[in-house]
């Protein structure tokens, strides 16, 4: 039985063969951080106990402030509702905080679901990112500041956005990864399109 | 030189750059800055189209979107486009354009004669006729193809579009002097500004008087410095070639940006779009969209040459074209007189018909010093000409009443130009729901005086009003430093200087249609709407006809419905339909517009929306082995599923077939990831699935599932699934794969409006897991060789049990369900090992022969156990009981679940309503239609009476015969008990003429003690 | 076209974003079997269908996919306010409406 | 000058020129001057027989049937704006009766046959054009409801096809019937008697047939409350004065809610904006009506050579009379997939009506609780097309004081008693 590997959503169009280095020759980059794991986290932010094993097993707490996120040691946390978080990490951390949060939050009202085979992770950077997405999204991005997060329009599906360095992230569900993936592509056009390499993480060392 | 090109410095034209160019196949030079309407007009080129209803020759009136007869079709091929205004289209090297009127030609057009018996053509007149019944196709044809300009094209569109969202602090739409002042005191405030112009570049007015002067500078370089400044802030966007053509609820602007039809198609770039229509959505919306001049109506007013005095002024000063060498114009107001000024400067003959009998004296000086010959007090009662307007018959009026007071002389002109005042340009502002006032004073709809039309919306200049550019641009520093102050910030234009050298100028003459001294109808055409060729004389006819709502008089005559949106012909309806009506222009009603404002493409509207991104197409994890498989695919709501898995030379009845056989006799595999997947967990799951399921949850105990039923409050079953428990507090739920979103929204709902109280939170994971079914005899042989860590012994690992375990060497929740009704399993794993686990089962399977199966063996194989699909079986109007399913609804659960009272409604408590039943042909080769209609009799009378329809129906491989399931009225008491021998009633399917002799019996084709799915 | 205030997330968005969840306060009747017929399909069918101010839910679809509470007007597409679930029914009630 | 002209109309002006090519000529050598008013604009009497509220198609429609079948003559139509102004004005014309259901198909074929010989029955054109009309399949489920309504039309009598992919393509050769399309044609129901009118003249014809009757056309004049004693109606309050009334048939659409208020009656509607646009004119590009559920569009081409598209409804609640962009675009989109090469014609004008959708999208032909007050109302995107027929059924229902066959299953009852006519279980968005 040959070994198990992991595909991303995007598999089907081979990125990683046509990566190329950034440079100034287009002005819409991207590239995908494949395979990192999501855990889709439900609680009662008021709930003191809720909080508190949470930031201890995420190793930040929560954001409470709507639609911002926090970096923590461990994990990416974004708020996506009043109730609702959407944790994002390396495929190697995955399971220790599954583990960690399921064994903190017995007795607490919460929900914990592995969302890791459902999402996809797509970085955008270039002069003209912000443009490309004022194409795809109907987002205020003005409004996007560091540190915030969005959950809008992509076409006519839909995506949650941040900013991260001088670009844009964009989590977005696996079975639409194929039209969001195409109508990026699309609504690049104008500005030149490249596909760049990602930064080696242990996300693909995991696929490989 | 071409015979009416003119030398004038300041011209926008570029005389270096020689373009040469077609029309109507004939070859044409001109300039870069050019229109093809310029151009061609300094070919002299008169007629362009023939006119709508009487075939009547037509020309250049106007000199923007306000053109309503020189709708051209240009290019060819795909990439021809119809009906574009000649003095919208801008001049490239090898343009080839052609008229879009006249039949067989422009010269000698077959309606025209039509036009000789116009007077038993009048408005409506197809509604008095035409009335034989057998006889009226064969007109409509006739009037169909007399109708229409341009021609679609009949290729598919090879270049794209897209759409762009911006959010703006400050829109400005139009460039000219009050757009640029008020974008300038937005950008100096510091605010986002965007300024949107439909023109090539930046100037509106300015271009066609740039020797106006403005701050003791020539409006030219007023315009330069100010355009310039704009450009150097970073916080003002300017986009040229923008129309803006909706205004939305909540100043959302759309705007369509051309980019590319101004470039000849051989350096058009590639990747670029052709338009992008772009979505403003702006705190503040400042409307500085000017002004168009509306003709005056008198007789023949439709001649080609004749245009509105304004257009001609635009030719010369800004394309250096003399329309004509002997130029008449007719005013009721001061504004012609800047451009007869400039007319007779350039050495054309100028006869100035001024309708007021006391003029404005400053005016005339200079007027009669540039050597115009100024009449005053005169009208014109027709003018005189074939193809070419060539003189006119001057009155003389009345100085008070609109009435002829004398004769007046014939004056020879090559052109002649009117100008009847200006409208403002309000299309806009009405579109979401504003309404203009008639200003007696301005003789102009005008959305307000005072510049704040309504809130976060600003009229500035002549779009205010405010036609003096004196005016205009007081009024805009007037009305920007209000509009700054409501965003807290200062204007710094208090300084500005805006003194021009225009004279004060005196009122216009209230005047519309000039009197002929005739009554209507009885002198030649006066025309009103030139597009639709609406003439005075049909709209007091339809007055006369009693239709009397200004709403009814546009309609009767179609007044203002063309192309040109009523630019040059609303204010003339209005005021002749006032003036038939015996009331003010007030009491007549207000004028409004819709969008566009001008007409834009669909490919603009529809955006990146087409072709692969039309909308969006969902695939699973497998999706790369099922197209290496070669399987064909079914949309399936928003997803893409394998339908069947043909071999060489298999069609879909052999491969179906096939892939049965393999799942009842062996095993077969099929892709379930598409299933809506929702993780439900909290102390009140139990509570709350007994709620919006018809069947009771409370005793399942982890690591069990059961089929439950979904309904709405109606009653009627709405989606289906296999829920599970995980643990006490935590079951994991499926739906079907087109109501996962609506299930998801449906749950929330319920919670969040109804049940917050209940502890239960609900996360989508559809796309988490990857889903494959393992089906068959074989399957659990299948499946050992993968997994070793759960017991599948049929002792341990029961019929709607789950387990979760290791698969293929990656953690799997393994479901023992079955949607065909023998032993099967189904893999749920991390969709990101889908396509290994999908792989690792096929190389387990292959010594079994393992087979990938679609949705219609799916479909095949559920049917034969009568299992039901949500949306194929039912319809919305199918309850529990009516799928004889009263197993899965527990009346005895103590809360009232969703859809329970609806069933003691007296319709929906009835026992004979339509039933789930299985069919069965006398002929076991005939597979009934679905959508056969259940008929008691094959004597066949309309109406007849219908029992019901079969829903499903296929040819099952396994029975080597037909089976169908349909509901019928009374179905279930029809059923024989006795399996399929013998159905008790006889009815028949009736479907495209042919009636089957049917019976009724049990859904359960196969294995109906449930025996092989509990090996 | 309009633009929503999610009371949830805090900031305005556009129309696109959310889903028309319907005239708000339809209250499910508490004991459905004691209804005649009558009452149950007022509760099913019936609906307020105002001109003029009109108090409805919008769901975020796209953002926190939570429910919450407008005041639009109908006949203008004014909007006065939105407002959770919670507190859009505490103003609700404070005009004096009965659902 | 034409001051002389405009005295000529004077309002009350008895109707009575048949319209002919030769009143046409004769009129025509008289400069047209001779011509009598279409109808009459009435001012209100103190009371009449029957009131109708909504001067639209179906209100003047059941004005004229009430004189022209029933010999009513003491009839009033009164309309807050004026004549025609509704959905009448804004709609996109299609006239068809293949519906699924037999109390639907049987009510919608009544309307069609009155169409058939209304020109002739108004003497006045409303220029019906029976060039067929395609619903087309986009997918598996889409051709078993497209069999199961066909079926039904043909056992109701009704003239209907199953067309293949490759028939609509012969038929209508621009549209694109590629299988990779997001939604591939798989086929489409075809009737053929099925077609378009001209919108604003079935209104006009209508009102010129109910005058020529003697029926008071009454514009500008809105309902603000109604007279209702011991339950029974005894008249109207509107804003021209206090009308007394036998018998009030409110035929109102989009409003019908704020009447029926005004009578403390609960309706099962709800109003929202439909949108539709029409292109500039082309020569004749397309001779039938293509409609297509899966995709939201649905397109013909007038007599004027504008493409004419309806688009989906907002979801919103709505009396605006408009709605959302995105509605508009996302149209546009649909109409490209089905004809690609349209990308490049160019939108002329846009609009919105208000329709009054019910919860099964069919409408209400209904008495109500209170004597002598009846409803017709909840046609949803589907009025235009049943303009005849519910007139008909509607004055025959307010005559008799009890519903035609044809429109008892369209009762208020249905909603307590469960019996809905389910239209959008298989018809999708009925337009």
């Amino acid at each position: 039985m040959s070994k198990p590997i992991m595909q991303s959503p995007l598999h089907a169009f081979g990125l990683a063969a046509q990566a190329k280095l950034v440079d100034a020759s287009c002005g819409v980059w991207a590239s995908e951080t494949p395979l990192l794991g999501y855990i889709s986290l439900r609680g009662n932010s008021a709930d003191t106990a809720f909080v508190e094993a949470t930031s201890r097993v995420l190793g930040a707490p929560l954001p409470t402030q709507p639609c911002t996120f926090v970096q923590s040691a461990k994990a990416k946390l974004l708020w996506i509702g009043p109730d609702e978080w959407m944790i994002v990490c390396a495929r190697s951390a995955l399971q220790a905080l599954l583990r960690g949060l399921n064994e903190a939050l017995t007795g607490i009202r919460h929900q914990i679901a592995d969302n890791s085979g459902g999402y996809t992770q797509v970085y955008l950077q270039g002069k003209n990112a912000r443009d490309l997405l004022s194409h795809t999204s109907v987002y205020d991005l003005a409004a996007l500041q560091p540190g915030r997060v969005a959950g809008t329009t992509f076409g006519k599906s839909s995506v949650y956005m941040h900013r991260q360095g001088d670009g844009y992230c964009l989590l977005l569900r696996r079975s639409f990864a194929d039209y969001i993936w195409r109508y990026l592509i699309r609504a690049a056009e104008p500005y030149g399109f490249g596909i760049a390499r990602p930064e080696r993480g242990e996300a693909q060392e995991d696929a490989a | 030189m071409s015979s009416h090109r003119v030398n004038i410095a300041t011209a926008r034209i570029d005389t270096t750059r020689p373009l040469s160019f077609t029309f109507d196949g004939r070859p044409y030079s001109g300039y870069a800055g050019d229109t093809l309407a310029s151009a061609l007009l300094a070919h002299g080129h008169r007629m362009l189209a023939r006119s709508f209803k009487y075939g009547r020759p037509r020309g250049i009136v106007g000199a923007g979107a306000e053109e309503p007869n020189a709708l051209v079709q240009v290019e060819a091929g795909a990439l021809t486009i119809p009906n574009l205004k000649a003095t919208q289209v801008e001049l490239y090297q090898g343009l080839s354009g052609r008229r879009t009127t006249g039949w067989p030609s422009l010269e000698y057009d077959l309606k025209s004669l039509g036009g000789h018996f116009s007077r038993f053509m009048p408005a409506g007149f197809y509604y008095k006729t035409f009335q034989n019944r057998a006889l009226w196709p064969r007109f409509e044809h006739i009037i169909r193809h007399a109708a229409g300009y341009g021609s679609a094209p009949v290729e598919p569109d090879p270049e794209t579009y897209d759409h762009q969202h911006h959010h703006a602090e400050v829109l400005v739409v139009g460039g000219g002097a009050a757009g640029l002042l008020a974008a300038l005191a937005a950008g100096r405030a510091g605010l986002d500004v965007i300024l949107l112009d439909e023109q090539s570049e930046l100037g509106g007015w300015l271009l066609s008087a740039p020797n106006s002067v403005i701050g003791g500078k020539s409006a030219s370089a007023w315009l330069q410095d100010v355009a310039g400044e704009l450009q150097s802030l970073s916080n003002v966007r300017i986009m040229t070639r923008t129309s803006a053509f909706a205004l939305h609820d909540m100043n959302m602007i759309q705007a369509v940006e051309q980019l590319q039809d101004h470039l000849p198609p051989s350096e058009r770039t590639k990747g670029q779009r052709r338009q992008r229509l772009h979505r403003i959505r702006a705190s503040r919306v400042v409307l500085a969209s000017g002004a168009i001049e509306r003709p005056l109506v008198f007789g023949n007013n439709d001649l080609p040459g004749i245009l509105t005095a304004s257009a001609i002024t635009t030719y010369l000063n800004r394309y250096a074209v003399a329309v004509g060498r002997r130029v008449l114009l007719l005013t009721s107001n001061d504004h012609a007189y800047q451009g007869a000024c400039d007319l007779a400067r350039s050495g054309a003959s100028v006869v100035l018909a001024d309708t007021r009998s006391v003029l404005n004296p400053a005016w005339e000086r200079r007027a009669r010093a540039a050597g115009v010959d100024v009449m005053a007090g005169y009208g014109i009662a027709e003018a005189h000409g074939g193809r070419a307007v060539k003189g006119a018959h001057l009155m003389r009026l009345d100085s008070d009443r609109n009435a002829v007071a004398g004769n007046g002389p014939f004056i020879d002109c090559d052109a002649l130009g009117s100008s009847g005042g200006l409208s403002p340009t309000v299309h806009l502002y009405c579109h979401d729901g504003g309404r203009p006032q008639w200003d007696e004073k301005r003789l102009a709809f005008v959305a307000s005086a005072t510049g704040r039309a309504k809130a976060g919306i600003y009229v500035v200049g002549a779009a205010a009003g405010e036609f003096g550019l004196q005016k205009t641009l007081e009024q805009t520093r007037q009305t920007m430093t209000e509009a700054l102050a409501a965003s807290g910030k200062s204007s710094s234009l208090a300084s500005f200087n805006l003194q021009t050298d225009e004279p004060d100028t005196i009122p216009a003459r209230r005047i519309f249609r000039v009197p002929d001294g005739k009554l209507e109808g009885h002198g030649k055409k006066a025309f009103v709407d030139f597009q639709n060729d609406v003439a005075a004389s049909d709209i007091h006819l339809a007055v006369r006809e009693n239709y009397r709502s200004i709403e009814h008089i546009k309609r009767y005559t179609a007044l203002g419905f063309g192309t040109d949106q009523g630019k040059l012909s609303n204010v003339n309806g209005f005021a002749i339909a006032a003036e038939a009506l015996g009331k003010s222009i007030p009491e007549v009603g207000t004028t409004t517009y819709r969008p566009a404002y001008s007409p834009v493409t669909f490919g603009t509207l529809a955006g990146a929306h087409e072709g692969d991104t039309f909308e969006p197409r969902r695939f699973t994890a497998m999706q790369e082995s099922h197209v290496r498989r070669g399987a064909e695919f079914e949309p399936v709501g928003q997803w893409l599923r394998p339908w069947y898995f043909p071999k060489s030379g298999e069609d879909l009845h052999a491969a179906v077939g096939r892939e049965c056989l393999a799942a009842r006799r062996g095993v077969g595999i099929m892709d379930a990831s598409t299933l809506g997947k929702i993780d439900i967990r909290g102390k009140d799951v139990r509570e709350f699935l007994n709620r919006v399921y018809a069947n009771a949850w409370t005793q399942l105990a982890p690591g069990k599932c059961r089929y439950g039923l979904m309904l709405d409050e109606n009653g009627m079953v709405t989606d289906d699934g296999v829920t599970a428990c995980v643990t006490d507090n935590h079951f994991l739920m499926t739906t079907t794969t087109g109501g996962a979103a609506r299930v998801m929204t449906w749950l929330e709902k319920w919670h969040q409006t109804e049940w917050p109280d209940l502890d239960v939170f609900m996360t989508s994971v559809t796309d988490h897991w990857a889903t494959a079914a393992v089906v068959g005899p074989k399957s659990r042989q299948v499946l050992a060789k993968l997994c070793s860590d759960i017991d599948l012994s049929p002792g341990a690992f029961k019929f709607m049990d789950w387990r979760e375990g290791t698969v293929a060497g990656v953690p799997a929740r393994v479901f023992r369900i079955s949607f065909s009704g023998e032993l099967a399993f189904e893999v749920n794993i991390d969709a990101s090992y889908g396509h290994h686990i999908w792989e690792a089962l096929m190389q387990a399977g292959a010594e079994f022969d393992i087979t990938p199966y679609g949705t219609e063996t799916m479909h095949v194989l559920r049917a034969e156990k009568g299992f039901i699909i949500v949306g194929q079986d039912t319809d919305g109007s199918m309850t529990p009981f009516d799928l004889d399913m009263a197993w899965a609804v527990s009346m005895k659960k103590p809360f009232s679940f969703i859809g329970k009272r609806s069933f003691a409604r007296s319709d929906t408590a009835r026992s004979d309503r339509k039933q789930l039943v299985g069919l069965l042909t006398d002929d076991p080769k005939i597979v009934l239609k679905e959508g056969a209609q259940i008929i008691e009799s094959d004597d066949i009378k309309s109406p007849m009476p219908m029992h019901g329809h079969v829903t499903s129906s296929y040819f099952s491989p396994e029975l080597n015969r037909s089976i169908a399931l349909a509901v019928v009225r009374d179905g279930i008491s029809r059923r024989s008990d006795s399996g399929i021998k013998a159905g008790r009633d006889v009815l028949y399917a009736w479907a495209g003429g042919k009636a089957h002799k049917v019976k009724v019996v049990s859904p359960v084709f196969v294995d109906p003690e449930g025996a092989r799915q509990n090996v | 076209m309009f633009v929503l205030y999610c009371p949830h997330c805090g900031e305005k968005r556009e129309e696109e974003e959310f889903g028309y969840g319907g005239e708000a306060f339809i209250a499910r009747p508490a004991t459905p079997e004691t209804l005649e017929d009558e009452a149950w399909g007022d509760y099913l069918f019936m609906r307020k269908n105002s001109k003029g101010w009109h108090w409805e839910m919008w769901s975020h679809n796209t953002g926190c996919r939570k429910f919450f509470v407008v005041k639009r007007n109908t006949a203008t597409h004014a909007i006065e306010a939105s407002w959770t679930l919670a507190d859009g029914r505490k103003a609700f009630d404070a005009e004096g409406n009965t659902a | 000058m034409s001051v002389l002209a405009a005295a000529v109309a004077i309002p009350g002006t008895l109707v009575n020129k048949e319209y002919s090519l030769w009143t046409l000529f004769k009129q025509g050598l008289q400069h047209n001057e001779g011509w009598d008013p279409a109808w009459r604009s009435a001012d209100p009497k103190p009371s009449y027989d029957f009131v109708i509220v909504g001067a639209g198609g179906h209100g003047l429609a059941t004005a004229y049937y009430l004189a022209k079948d029933h010999g009513a003559r003491n009839i009033a139509v009164i309309e807050k704006g004026y004549l025609g102004g509704g959905n009448t004005a804004r709609n996109t014309t299609i006239v068809r009766s293949n519906y699924l259901w037999d109390e639907s198909a049987l009510l919608y074929e009544h309307s069609l046959k009155l169409w058939e010989g209304l020109t002739a029955d108004l003497n006045f054109n409303i220029m019906l054009s029976q060039r067929g009309v395609f619903n087309l399949g986009h997918s598996l489920q889409d051709m078993r409801d497209i069999e199961r309504r066909v079926n039904a039309n043909n056992l109701n009598g009704i003239d209907a096809f199953v067309l293949d992919a490759a028939e609509v393509k012969r038929r209508i050769p621009l549209i694109n019937t590629s299988s990779s399309a997001r939604y591939p044609i798989l086929g489409a129901s075809f009737q053929p008697r099925a077609g378009v009118a001209r919108h604003d003249a079935v209104a006009w014809g209508f009102a010129r047939g109910a005058s020529k009757y003697g029926v008071d056309i009454i514009e500008n004049c809105e309902v603000t409350g109604l007279d209702i004693t011991g339950g029974r109606i005894k008249g109207l309050q509107t804003s021209r004065g206090y009308i007394g009334a036998e018998r009030v048939g409110c035929v109102a659409a989009g409003h019908s809610s704020v009447v029926a208020k005004m009578a403390g009656i609960r309706m099962p509607i709800e109003s929202h904006p439909l949108q539709a646009f029409v292109s500039e004119s082309l020569k004749p590009v397309l001779d039938t009506v293509v409609m297509s559920n899966a995709v939201h569009g649905y397109l013909s081409q007038s007599d004027k050579g504008e493409l004419v598209i309806g688009a989906g409804i907002d979801h919103y609640n709505s009396y605006s009379q408009r709605g959302s962009p995105h509605v508009i675009e996302h149209t546009a989109a649909a109409i490209i997939e089905l004809f690609p090469m349209f990308s490049r014609v160019r939108m002329n004008r846009q609009w919105g009506g208000i329709v009054d959708t019910t919860p099964d999208a069919c409408p209400i032909i209904s008495k109500t609780k209170i004597k002598g007050l009846y409803f017709n109302c909840g046609w949803g995107t589907g009025g235009f097309k049943a303009t005849p027929g519910s007139g008909n059924v509607f004055a025959h229902t307010m005559a008799k004081d009890e519903p035609h066959p044809l429109n008892r299953a369209f009762a208020l009852e249905r909603f307590y008693t469960g019996h809905l006519i389910d239209e959008h279980g298989a018809a999708g968005v009925a337009h």
